[in-house]
Order: C-alpha cells, then structure tokens, then sequence
C-alpha cells in the first residue's frame, strides 16, 4: 500500500510539474512577445516615419528647387535678352 | 474536488505564498534572455516588418499586415504572427531545466 | 491623400507659413551667383546668338531662335533652350546645402 501510495504521489508530482512548466513558460511567452510586439511595432513606426521624412524632404527640396531655377531661369534670360537686343540697336 | 484537484490547488497556492512562482518564472525570463530567445524574437519582428514586400516570404498573419499598412497593424495583430515562432523558439534545456526546479519544489512540499 | 502627399503637404506649407521658403529662394539665389552660376547662364545666352551657325550645336529652339532673329525672340523662346543647361549648371554642392536646410528645419519642427 505504501509503494502504490509512493507511485501515485510521483505521478501526480510528474503530472503537476508538466503542466505548472507548461502554465509558467506560456505566461511567460505572452509577456516576451507582448513586449517584444510593442516595442518592435514603435520601432517600425519611427523607422517608418524617418524614412518617409527624408523621402519627402528630398521631393520638396527638388520641387522647391525646380521652381526657384525656373525663375531665375526666366530672369537671366530676360536680362540677357534685353542687354543684347540694347546692344544690337546700339550698333544698328 | 478529487484529490488532483485538491493537490493542484494546495500547490498553487503554496507557490504563489512562498513566491516561488515569481521566482520561477523570473528564473524563466532570465534563461530566455540569456540563451537569446527575445533577441530572436526581436530579429523575427524585423524580419516581417522587413519582408512586407517580399511576396515569397508572405503567409496569411503578413497579408493582414500588408493589406492594413503599418500604420493600421496593432500590437495585437503582432502577437497572433509571432507568438508560435515564440513558443518554438524556447529551447529544450530551459524547459528541462524550469521542470526540474519545479519538481524539486514539489518534491520538498510533498506532505501535501 | 496618401501619407507621403500629406507630408509634404505639410512641409511646404510649414516652409511658407514660417517664411523659410522665401529664405531658401534667397539662399539659393545668393549660392548661384557666388558659384557664378548666373555668370555661366549669361554667358550661355549669349553664345547661343554667337553660334547660331555651328550645326553641331544646333537643337530645335536654336533653329527657331534662328529663325525669328534677335530682335524677335522671346523671353520663352530662349527660357526653352537655356533651361536644361541652367539645370545642369547647378553644383551638386548647392543642391545638397539646400536639401540640408530642408532638413535642419525639418527637424527643428518635429511636429510633422
């Protein structure tokens, strides 16, 4: 009697540390992966949001860009113009 | 209550009073630490955040990823994609190891 | 509206609401008179009238300049032929300082 009694207490002792092992690994994956999700998805976002910062910083440098030397463009060629069409009268 | 039962309860019991449940499952967060499961799961996340454009890398969980943008994927949504690769990440050894202390915890209450 | 028209949406209206396009355009047209860009287009310009007759150099709106003669040229008529040189003129030296204040600014007005 006393063996069996010895038997089944190892069995449940067996049974027990399986699953409280198995309860403790699981809360303790919830936890890593709950943080890990967390912080890595921030991650991610600012990760996502620098990019898209620098990308759009580049389009808006080279539209501003584009339109500042179409100005300026138009303003060298007016003066130019002028100075050699003053420049021809003159000579006419 | 059959005696599994009462056994199961005593027990929890006994090991949130002594904490050793929290010195368990601390012991457990520094082993994973230790043997590099959250580093694997960090590099597991990039990976996907990564491989979003990556139509050969892509499964169901990462088409729901792809398909709301970055913007609309909550952490919850994370979760449900790497919580199996979390689970088979842990390695055997530290199981072994988590299963041994708690057998020797139940070995030392076994008047219970 | 996607998020990268929103955005620069939103830098170009922060550039003119703090007045800081308006210093670019001055930034830019200090450097390219420095850099003797304007120097150079100028005398582009006038080398186009002068070479009016090598046809190794000739393009489309050259012929029309050609054509029309000096005292009937338009402004537009020469902005089209100088334009792709007065682009190519720019250093890349200027482009990238622009593109540098773009982003000093940008980051001084992190509420983007």
């Amino acid at each position: 009697e006393e063996e069996k009694q010895k038997q089944e207490r190892e069995r449940l002792i067996k049974q027990l540390s399986h699953s409280l092992g198995a309860e403790l690994t699981e809360e303790v994956i919830k936890e890593g992966v709950q943080e890990t999700s967390a912080s890595e998805l921030k991650y991610a976002l600012e990760r996502d949001q620098k990019a898209r910062i620098a990308r759009c910083s580049e389009e808006v440098c080279a539209d501003v860009m584009q339109l500042f030397l179409e100005e300026e463009i138009f303003q060298s060629a007016k003066e130019t113009l002028q100075e050699l069409q003053c420049f021809c009268k003159y000579l006419q | 209550m059959n005696k599994d039962a009462q056994m199961r309860a005593t027990i929890n019991q006994k090991l949130i009073e002594t904490g050793e449940r929290e010195r368990l499952k601390e012991l457990l967060r520094a082993k994973l630490i230790e043997c590099g499961w959250k580093d694997q799961l960090k590099a597991h996340c990039k990976e996907i955040f990564i491989s979003q454009e990556d139509k050969s890398k892509s499964s169901k969980q990462r088409d729901v990823i792809k398909e709301k943008g970055l913007e609309h994927v909550t952490v919850d949504d994370l979760v449900a994609e790497i919580t199996p690769k979390g689970r088979a990440l842990v390695p055997d050894s530290v199981k072994k190891e988590l299963l041994q202390r708690i057998r020797t915890f139940l070995a030392q209450h076994a008047s219970l």
